[in-house]
């Protein structure tokens, strides 16, 4: 086929979700229907991405200008490699992130698989569109199922720290959101063009689109947590079930990040006078994520702030811009999102069965569950860039980088601040996974106090009518009024048998396998560097110089 | 500046235009001093209607063809956003 | 300059409205928001050009920017759709729609949800632990 | 023909403007809702066909001429059923009637047969 | 049958006798009868607007309609809420206060706000008497 | 041949596993043997010069297994392996035969992964490659230190924090040398000219004796050492004597080379290298825990080491290559046999064995050969070394009071390990001091007066390493060959050592001489000399320093955490706000002049909705109860609808005013659930909150002002407008655009209403909204009668019902030319259903029963396969075309409308079918099903979450 018709079919990539998305709604609560076409569709996007991927590796660009319009007129579509190895991650990542969903059983609701297929539609189209608008509408399309997803672990049996998190995460976005679709119009009404490719290099020529389009990465800084506008990413991520919370940290700020690397690459031509304000930006998220990091008490809140602080290193590269820059900074992308699919995976596995996320409540885990003990220990690893482990090139090549451009200093931060995330991660280590084990501590006195008739009426439904303690105001409030009790970690109430062996695994092989697999994951990513280093390096090359990426999108 | 040529045609228009807008001026001095929400609702109600006023007067004097059907669905509209406040002063209560 | 200025006053009244507890008034402000950045790509076509952008309605040179018209149609769209989802989210949860924030004292459960964040035990025992300083130390060597 | 036209629809539209105005002024002057309501259900209705009528006679036309046929029959229904509702509303409320003369729905109404006024609900203002 | 007037001003009506071709024409008629009562009721308000002092003498009274249909009760609550200075508040169906709502054959009951009557039963034959032109035109053949 | 010795060590980490789940702690015996096999693997291998191998890894990144092995690496690599192998032998005696508590498949694991770790770390000849081996070497300690049990949590983790944190020297390191070297193989690095810029090479050696530093526990990194003394004694003799602490030295025997002779590199190892070799002696001589004397010992000695690599000269560097050699040797016996002692007499603290008979004349022996070795008696090897050393000090280049200092640091260094050495010999043969009598009496009722000699499998291994003490001492001249091979490596010379126990009489031989006087002295007057040393020592530990940086650091992130504020919007919402200004401001600054405004973007009746728009803006942010807010920002969309009537969108316009009035329907529902009036802030936030406004507000007025109304007529604008009814058949061109040029939009916000609509189902049926708060409605009064008081709206509605289903169709199908389409007919379609919804005579009217999800998911399904249609046209994707259909011309873009429309309107049924009523799981009674996430709801397949009524008419 030519690159011209094959350009066409990437509209594909957002059509074969949405659709199956459609039928599933359709099709209602069908659970094993919706289990294989999710599967279905994903394992298609995937494969997808990969061909797309092995298409790029020459460096050239699938481009479409949609609807048969002349390119610049219909919405462009382009898939260079820097798309593939995105949409490649992503929908991947999705897999192992929905069958952990469906390990911890978030995945129940009927509204599950479509939503997540509408948010893997929205991915794919972000990482597709070549055009700034569109990009708008398909973050839109993201994140409208991520409220969905979200609430869904807000059920009236979880706390109502739910629902606040659904709040700030829902206000936030929509603000943002608001900005980049302003900064959209502005930039249209100074060029006249949301196209990308008319708008390349733009924001070099007039310094007035410069400060228009500082709307749009504004806007996506927020969404990607950048400092100073970090902080609702913790609170928000946090306060959502651990599957989500798993998802999310995939794909929301990764797609942003992504945006932030091709709109400054194409629309800003790389320019260098906003470099040392970009690499201000990132070194200070990256040490302000992994400060806060250490000063956590929950334990998806401490990975949710190692998060930003991977947000830091990510956007260094971007900050550095030079080739060898930018294919480090997405050497560090790839490895920070599996590494932290991994921990996150691990501790969800945790939280979900032990029902806690707190530091102090469980103990002891290492013996009584060796291979999430060590899928943790792995992502902890590869997190703070310890060999083999893919976070280690990731690191390594992240300070070469910083130090071919002669930013001693942005170096220095980035190993120093490596040094604080492992102390972050070692707490979580020390406290869950060393000692001697025994029940979850904060898990009596929640018994004692509230959580009683839940326990009892999930262990012999059906219940009787009158589960009136079981309302969340009432369990928020005994929660509110007990010392002991955890933070509402959503994940309560766990059956706690008093005679329970302590020393007998609770967490099922298929609640610890997705994280073992990205466990392994970033292990192969560590040790088979080469190959993913050679995709980057092209994606970095494409980004220095978008010629190809304009060219196509110009002329599909 | 252009030299100041007004067109006497629209000189109705143009004092409706500044009456309809001394009525909504009025209704909002209304919303915000209540004292009761069944003065705000109903003081709501009226701007309401003075901006669709206005609605039919600037698509005259801007010689806008599709005025009337906007005005038409206009119509339709308001009344449930009337209906809703009343609604929302019994909370809800038909 | 009018338009200018009627994206300042919305915009004004938007963020004052985001300083507020309860969600409500968010979304409130939310909405004025939306206003504000829809007429703010209205303008970004040009506000001297006012003919409708219909075939044949009027001479092209004079017709409106079409372009904006139908960014600003698909983000109210959005706009509607999210403000009907976090209005269903302003009645989930706590009865008045605010959350305080955690210097505030009077909402109890916020206090408790920041409690839990940072235990207090926790914080008295880490500031213990180093005020106490050399004093509590082992030498790590098994006695 | 068309000077008259315009002449009458602006007299027309005027009209209009100014019943929204005593409409307005109702809104400050009368002393309670009820009165206060009176007042925009009949601006909303009438006023609001003068205008439009008014804004044909501007701009005539015959597809024009059946779309305001349409909007005045329902402006002056929708306008008379929102008021209505509005009315009925600030009386299940407990709004007080000033300075209320006769009130013979408050005779018919259980437990409030002195006529009295329901009292005002401390968070209705 | 003869029309019978309570004694508290409420109006029994009774099929008319007009031809129902007349029925256009006493159509117009009342339109036009309802025109000039806006504006003679418009006068009075807006003479009480732009006085100073307050000459309302406002309240509720209860008005036994002869309207026998979901649509002409409407209308007439509806005309009588457009005319400046009445304003219906509300509906009932009883035959006569204090029996029980909801009797589907009895009359209704329309309790209507006025702002210059001088007392209930002023405001009540104020709307019998709208009632009664509106019907003697909404109806085929009248009433009497 | 290099790679098969690493794959030897590697394949002992492969068996460990297997081998000790079958042998238990036997396995040390099997285990032993490829590390042996890989040291002679090693030998054969060596030719004398350097031999070099490549297997690739990334090469892209230069990051590959390249091996070397010369003479340095050789000593370093026996040591690793031989020793190693040793100890695992010891460690199938010394460790428990309870395999639940000994754990020796964790232990074996991670001891033949140091040991693998190590070799690489050895024997790569990629600076890369070194870092990961350096890294590994951390970890395994980390593990081993970390499963000897609770006490052993802290320890572990402030020794890994310490050591990471050098390596991240290392790496920092690594990546500078290999970014300027341009290559990061280490014989590369070594060879290029990197070095003659002096700023680089200081900057490297800083960070190279960082790395070193931590890794041999040098001042002031030296705390981690003592205090990972809770490792079992294996671990202690191996990682904390002979091999990971080795690791420093040997980085900087590899380095020196080339940063030899650099005054930095100079400074830091002498001075680093003295004091802690000061402390460690000083220290030792207080313990009385014999092995946490020994790991002072070890401190002390390594910070010698580092003294003679800071020396630099060839000599210098021979002395460090022969004393690692002899403190390997004589320290890894030690800490075995201390072992042994502790293992058969239950207890190391000195004062405790004093109190006992201790009858191990093997192992008692073999202490004293070893501590003898280690107090450079004569004839015992670490006589050799420490001659060595003497003579490199006296002969330390640079000033000429340097090598006196340098000397007399060495001197008395000695003298205390003279002093200690003998206290461990006295302390472990239990002939000690004075006993406590508490202690006695304790051990006696628990244990028996006696120890007893261990069997010889345990004491075998370390017994033959204090006997090489002997044997090398007297044969010195063994070791030339390879030591000359590795001074060679380290110094770049050529040198050709002659080691000998007897040079002749040497100043150094005198000061030795002075050494063992003043030693032994020291020892025979040890009770006064205790009670000195006792009161001496620093205020504070290193180990505080270090806790103390944790907790600080605890303290801090706590602080910087809750900076970023709360789960309250209001903190996240306003910092955009600030940023927008710094924007704004940012651009004022730099944009120079704009270009001319185009036209006349203002006219004088735009000031009127510059008025409503403002008087809606106060009133809204004046308003005190709920009702007011909504009723005025209801005020303010109609402004907005006016602005864009007058601008010539009126799509737009439609559009606004339908969603304004449909917001305001829906948040009617909910009202009811909310208190009615808003409470009030303190003056000094509203103040906040005003100037935060105020820059926002500015900043957007600025930015419409610069960027708006400045360009005539875009390209894109003019080719819509000129080609929508030539290409795309449709005369309203912002509807032409909407599903035709950009349809794809389009697709994106109908699949967003629709998960919309899915969300709040999700939300609605799962969790409870607040209960509505009591109405104030008087149900007494007739008026209250629902029936017959919403007979107006009925019949009404009647009419409307007609006229709004009409509408919805007509502006559905004359979009493209006129104003409406699928969003609009959609909204009209929805107010319809508000309607009805007003109309009806209860929230849950079978009216109102519409399939929200059915209409959500076909208006999705359908808007997707129209775009796929358009693959038929062969346009591609949302490629449009025209079909014929009984004579009349349809587009593919109709269908698409309507996909849209039902999205639209399901999301709108859904909206107001779940926050109308009261919560559809109320209504059915309560349903509990399990919880989601409970292990007890994957046990029973979980029921129905949502009532059934709730359920079906969800999919209907
Ligand atoms: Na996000
Ligand atoms: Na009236």
């Amino acid at each position: 086929m030519s690159a011209t018709a094959l350009g066409q079919l990437l509209p594909l990539f957002i059509a074969v979700p949405l659709l199956s998305a459609g039928l599933l709604v359709i099709a209602g609560d069908r659970r094993r229907l919706h289990r294989a076409v999710l599967f279905g569709a994903l394992g298609l996007v995937t494969a997808g991405g990969l061909a797309l991927g092995v298409r790029s590796l020459d460096g050239s660009v699938l481009a479409a200008s949609l609807g048969g319009w002349p390119g610049g007129i219909g919405i462009g579509f382009a898939a260079d490699m820097l798309s593939a190895l995105m949409l490649v991650l992503t929908s991947a990542l999705t897999i192992v992130g929905a069958a952990f969903a469906y390990g911890s059983r978030v995945a129940n609701s009927q509204y599950f698989a479509p939503l997540l297929l509408i948010l893997i539609g929205g991915v794919n189209g972000a990482l597709l569109t070549a055009d700034l608008f569109n990009l708008f509408v398909f973050i839109e399309v993201m994140l409208v199922p991520s409220y969905g997803l979200y609430v869904l672990s807000a059920n009236r049996r979880e706390p109502l720290r739910r629902v606040d998190g659904a709040r700030l995460y829902v206000t936030l976005n929509l603000l943002t959101s608001t900005i980049l679709v302003v900064g959209v119009g502005f930039v249209y009404g100074l060029t006249g063009s949301v196209n990308l490719a008319v708008l390349a290099g733009a924001a070099v020529a007039d310094t007035r689109v410069a400060v228009a389009a500082g709307m749009v990465l504004f806007a996506l800084s927020i969404k990607a947590s950048v400092v100073p506008l970090h902080g609702w990413l913790s609170w928000a991520y946090s306060s959502t079930s651990p599957a989500v919370t798993g998802l999310f940290a995939a794909l929301h700020t990764k797609v942003a990040v992504y945006a932030l690397y091709r709109v400054y690459s194409v629309l800003y031509d790389g320019d260098p006078r906003l470099l040392p304000v970009l690499l201000v930006l990132a070194v200070a998220t990256l040490v302000i994520g992994a400060l806060a990091s250490v000063g956590e008490h929950g334990v998806r809140s401490i990975l949710s702030w190692q998060m930003v602080s991977g947000i830091g290193g990510i956007l260094v590269g971007l900050g550095l811009s030079t080739r060898l820059g930018l294919a480090a900074g997405l050497f560090y992308l790839v490895h920070h999102m599996v590494a932290m699919g991994c921990l996150l995976m691990a501790t969800g596995a945790i939280e979900v069965r032990y029902g806690t996320g707190r530091l102090a409540d469980v103990q002891g885990l290492a013996r009584r569950e060796p291979l999430v003990a060590a899928a943790f220990f792995v992502g902890l690893l590869s997190l703070v860039g310890i060999p083999p482990f893919s976070g280690f090139v990731g690191k390594l090549m992240l300070v070469t980088a910083g130090l071919d451009a002669g930013r001693t200093v942005t170096v220095g931060l980035v190993l120093a601040a490596s040094l604080v995330s492992l102390w972050a991660l070692l707490r979580v280590w020390d406290a869950w996974f060393w000692g001697e084990p025994t029940a979850p501590h904060g898990h009596r006195e929640r018994l004692a106090t509230a959580a009683l008739p839940i326990v009892g009426a999930a262990a012999t439904a059906p219940a009787p009518s009158g589960r009136g303690s079981s309302t969340d105001e009432e369990r928020t409030e005994s929660w509110a009024s007990g010392e002991t009790l955890g933070p509402p970690t959503g994940v309560l109430p766990v059956t706690v048998d008093p005679d329970e062996d302590v020393t007998r695994s609770r967490i099922p092989f298929r609640l610890a396998a997705p994280a073992v697999v990205l466990a392994l994951a970033t292990l192969a990513l560590g040790l088979g560097g080469q190959a993913l280093w050679t995709v980057t390096d092209v994606a970095a090359q494409g980004l220095t110089d978008p010629s190809r990426y304009i060219e196509a999108v110009l002329h599909p | 500046m252009m030299p100041f040529a007004y067109d006497w045609s629209l000189a109705g228009i143009d004092l409706a235009i500044g009456l309809l807008t001394v009525a909504a001026l009025v209704s909002a001095y209304r919303i915000v001093v209540g004292p009761l929400d069944a003065d705000r609702a109903v003081s709501g109600d009226l701007l309401t209607f003075s901006a669709l006023g206005m609605l039919v007067l600037f698509g005259v004097r801007t010689d806008n063809g599709w005025t009337f059907d906007l005005v038409l669905i206009a119509a339709i509209v308001a009344f449930l956003s009337g209906m809703s406040l009343a609604r929302a002063l019994t909370r809800g209560k038909r | 300059m009018t338009i200018a200025l009627t994206v300042g006053m919305l915009t004004f009244g938007a963020f004052y409205l985001f300083s507020k507890r309860e969600l409500l008034r968010v979304i409130l402000g939310m909405v004025l928001l939306g206003h504000a950045a829809n007429l703010a790509i209205i303008a970004a076509g040009g506000t001297d050009r006012r003919a409708l952008p219909f075939v044949g309605a009027a001479d092209v040179e004079v017709q409106a920017d079409p372009l904006p018209q139908a960014f600003v149609l698909t983000a109210i769209v959005i706009a509607f759709a999210i403000t009907v989802l976090l209005l269903a989210l302003a009645v989930t949860g706590r009865a008045d729609d605010a959350v305080a924030t955690p210097g505030e004292a009077r909402d109890p459960l916020e206090q408790a949800a920041s409690d839990a964040r940072f235990p207090r035990a926790e914080r008295h025992a880490a500031a213990g632990r180093i005020a106490r300083g050399r004093a509590g130390r082992r030498t790590g060597v098994r006695p | 023909m068309d000077a008259i036209l315009t002449v009458v629809g602006s007299v027309l539209v005027v009209i209009g403007a100014l019943v929204f105005v005593t409409a307005g002024l109702g809104l400050v002057r009368f002393p309670d809702p009820y009165t206060r309501i009176s007042a925009v259900g009949t601006a909303g209705g009438v006023g609001m066909i003068l205008i439009v009528v008014g804004a044909l006679l501007l701009a005539p036309g015959v597809a024009a001429l059946v779309k305001v046929a349409l909007i005045v029959v329902l402006q002056l229904g929708s306008a008379s059923v929102a008021t209505m509702a509005l009315g009925r509303s600030a009386y299940l409320t407990g709004v007080p009637m000033s300075p209320g003369h006769y009130d013979e729905l408050a005779e018919d109404t259980p437990g409030r047969e002195g006529g009295r006024p329901a009292p005002r609900l401390p968070d209705m203002d | 049958m003869a029309t019978h007037t309570h004694g508290d001003g409420t109006v029994d009506l009774t099929a008319g006798t007009a031809s129902a071709l007349s029925w256009p024409w006493r159509w117009l008629v009342f339109w036009c009868w309802y025109a000039w009562a806006l504006v003679t009721s418009s006068e009075a308000v807006i003479k009480d607007l732009v006085t100073p002092g307050d000459q309302a003498r406002s309240g509720i009274a209860r008005v036994r309609s002869n309207c026998r249909t979901d649509a002409e009760v409407t209308l007439l609550s509806a005309l009588i809420t457009l005319t400046p200075g009445t304003l219906t508040l509300g509906t009932r169906r009883a035959g006569a206060v204090g029996e029980e709502d909801g009797d589907p054959d009895a009359r209704r009951l329309l309790y209507v706000h006025g702002l210059y009557a001088e007392d209930a039963d002023a405001l009540r034959a104020e709307i019998h008497d709208m009632e009664r032109r509106m019907l003697h035109a909404m109806r085929k053949t009248g009433v009497a | 041949m290099l790679l098969l010795s690493l794959l030897l060590a590697i394949a002992a980490v492969g068996a460990s596993w297997p081998f000790a789940r079958l042998l238990g702690r036997d396995a040390g015996w099997v285990l032993a043997l490829p590390l042996l096999a890989a040291a002679g693997v090693l030998v054969s291998a060596w030719t004398g010069g350097v031999r070099t191998e490549t297997h690739p890894w990334i090469p892209a990144i230069g990051v590959d297994l390249d091996l070397r092995l010369d003479g340095l690496a050789l000593v370093f690599a026996m040591i690793v392996l031989v020793i190693g192998a040793g100890i695992l032998a010891y460690s199938s005696r010394y460790l428990g035969a309870d395999r639940a508590s000994s754990r020796p498949h964790t232990f074996y694991l991670l001891m033949t992964a140091f040991a693998a770790s190590m070799l690489l770390l050895v024997l790569t000849d990629n600076v890369v490659v070194l870092f990961v081996a350096w890294e590994f070497t951390s970890f395994a300690s980390f593990f081993l230190i970390g499963r000897s049990g609770d006490h052993a949590r802290d320890p572990a983790i402030r020794t890994l924090l310490v050591t990471v944190g050098g390596g991240l020297a290392l790496l920092a390191a690594v990546a500078l040398m290999g970014v300027r070297a341009g290559t990061t193989s280490l014989t590369g690095v070594l060879a290029s000219d990197i070095w003659a810029d002096p700023a680089f090479t200081t900057t490297v050696a800083v960070l190279l004796a960082a790395a070193a530093f931590t890794k041999s526990a040098q001042f002031p990194f030296q705390a981690w050492l003592p205090d990972s003394m809770v490792a079992i004694s294996p671990v202690s003799a191996y990682l904390h004597a002979a091999a990971m602490v080795k690791a420093g030295i040997f980085l900087l025997l590899v380095f020196s080379p080339v940063l030899a002779g650099t005054p930095t590199w100079s400074a830091l190892l002498i001075g680093s290298g003295l004091i802690t070799a000061l402390l460690g002696a000083v220290s030792a001589i207080r313990r009385h825990d014999l092995k946490g004397l020994l790991a002072y010992s070890t401190m002390s000695q390594l910070g010698l080491l580092v003294t003679a690599i800071g020396i630099g000269t060839p000599v210098a560097l021979t002395a460090a290559i022969v004393h690692t050699v002899a403190h390997a040797l004589f320290k890894s016996a030690l800490f075995m046999l201390i072992g042994v002692v502790d293992h058969e007499a239950g207890t190391r603290d000195l004062r405790e064995l004093a109190a006992r008979r201790v009858h191990m004349p093997v192992t008692g022996t073999a202490i004293a050969v070893a501590a003898l070795s280690m107090a450079g008696i004569p004839p015992l090897f670490g006589f050799v070394s420490k001659e060595g050393l003497l003579d490199a000090a006296l002969h330390t280049p640079g000033p000429a009071w340097l090598p006196v200092l340098v000397t007399a640091g060495i001197a008395v260094t000695s003298v205390f390990t003279v002093a200690y050495s003998g206290r461990l010999v006295l302390g472990a043969l239990g002939v000690w001091g004075p006993s406590p009598a508490g202690a006695a009496h304790r051990w006696t009722a628990d244990r028996g007066d006696e120890v007893h000699e261990a069997p010889p499998t345990f004491w075998g291994v370390p017994v033959l390493a204090a006997a090489a003490a002997v044997a090398l001492g007297l044969m010195p001249g063994l070791l030339d060959t390879p030591v000359s091979h590795a001074a060679q490596a380290a110094s770049g010379e050529e040198v050709h050592a002659h080691l000998a126990l007897w040079h002749g009489v040497t100043t150094a031989l005198l000061v030795s001489a002075a050494v063992i006087a003043l030693g032994v002295l020291l020892v025979l007057l040890r009770g006064p000399v205790e009670r000195m040393a006792s009161h001496a020592g620093l205020p504070f530990s290193a180990l505080d320093v270090v806790d103390e940086a944790r907790h600080r650091l605890i303290g801090i992130g706590a602080v910087v955490s809750r900076a970023s504020g709360s789960l309250a919007p209001r903190t996240h919402l306003l910092i955009p706000a600030l940023v927008l200004a710094v924007l704004a401001a940012v651009g004022v600054a730099t944009v120079g002049d704009l270009p001319a405004v185009v036209g006349q973007p203002s006219r004088w009746h735009d000031w009127v909705l510059v008025a409503l728009v403002g008087a809606g803006v106060v009133a809204t942010i004046r308003a005190k109860t709920r009702i007011a807010a909504m009723v005025v920002v209801g005020v303010v969309g109609f402004g907005v609808t006016l602005w864009f009537f007058t601008l010539g969108a009126v799509d737009v316009a439609l559009t606004q005013l339908l969603v304004e009035v449909l917001t305001v329907c829906v948040m009617v529902l909910l009202l009811r659930r909310l208190p009615a009036r808003f409470s009030t802030e303190p003056a000094p936030r509203k103040t906040q909150a005003v100037l935060t406004a105020t820059l926002a507000g500015v900043a957007a007025t600025v930015g419409v002002l610069a960027f708006t109304g400045r360009t005539s007529m875009s390209e894109i604008a003019h080719y819509y407008l000129t080609h929508s009814y030539k290409e795309a058949g449709g005369t309203n061109v912002v509807n032409v655009i909407l599903v035709d040029f950009r349809a794809l939009d389009t697709w994106g916000e109908m699949t967003v209403l629709g998960a919309t609509g899915l969300t709040v189902a999700a939300l609605l049926l799962n969790r409870r909204p607040t209960p509505p708060q009591p109405s104030a409605v008087d149900m007494r009064s007739p008026l209250a009668h629902v029936r017959e008081n919403l007979v107006h709206i009925r019949v009404f509605g009647r009419i409307f019902g007609v006229l709004i289903i009409l509408l919805s169709l007509v502006l559905l199908l004359r979009g493209h030319y006129e104003p409406g389409g699928g969003f609009i007919a959609a909204l009209v379609a929805g107010a319809g259903y508000a309607m009805l919804y007003l109309a009806a005579d209860s929230d849950t009217a079978r009216q109102l029963r519409w399939p929200y999800l059915a209409l959500i998911g076909s208006g999705i399904a359908l808007g997707t396969v129209t775009g796929l249609a358009g693959y038929l046209t062969g346009k591609g994707f949302l490629g449009a075309a025209g079909v014929k259909v009984f004579g009349y011309g349809l587009s593919t873009t109709l269908a698409f409308d309507l996909g849209v429309y039902l999205a639209v309107i399901g999301l709108i049924v859904a909206a107001f079918s779940l926050l109308g009523p009261e919560h559809p799981a109320d209504e059915g009674g309560p349903v509990p099903g399990p919880d989601p996430d409970s292990p007890a709801a994957s046990e029973a397949e979980a029921p129905a979450r949502t009532t059934p009524t709730a359920r079906e008419e969800a999919t209907r």
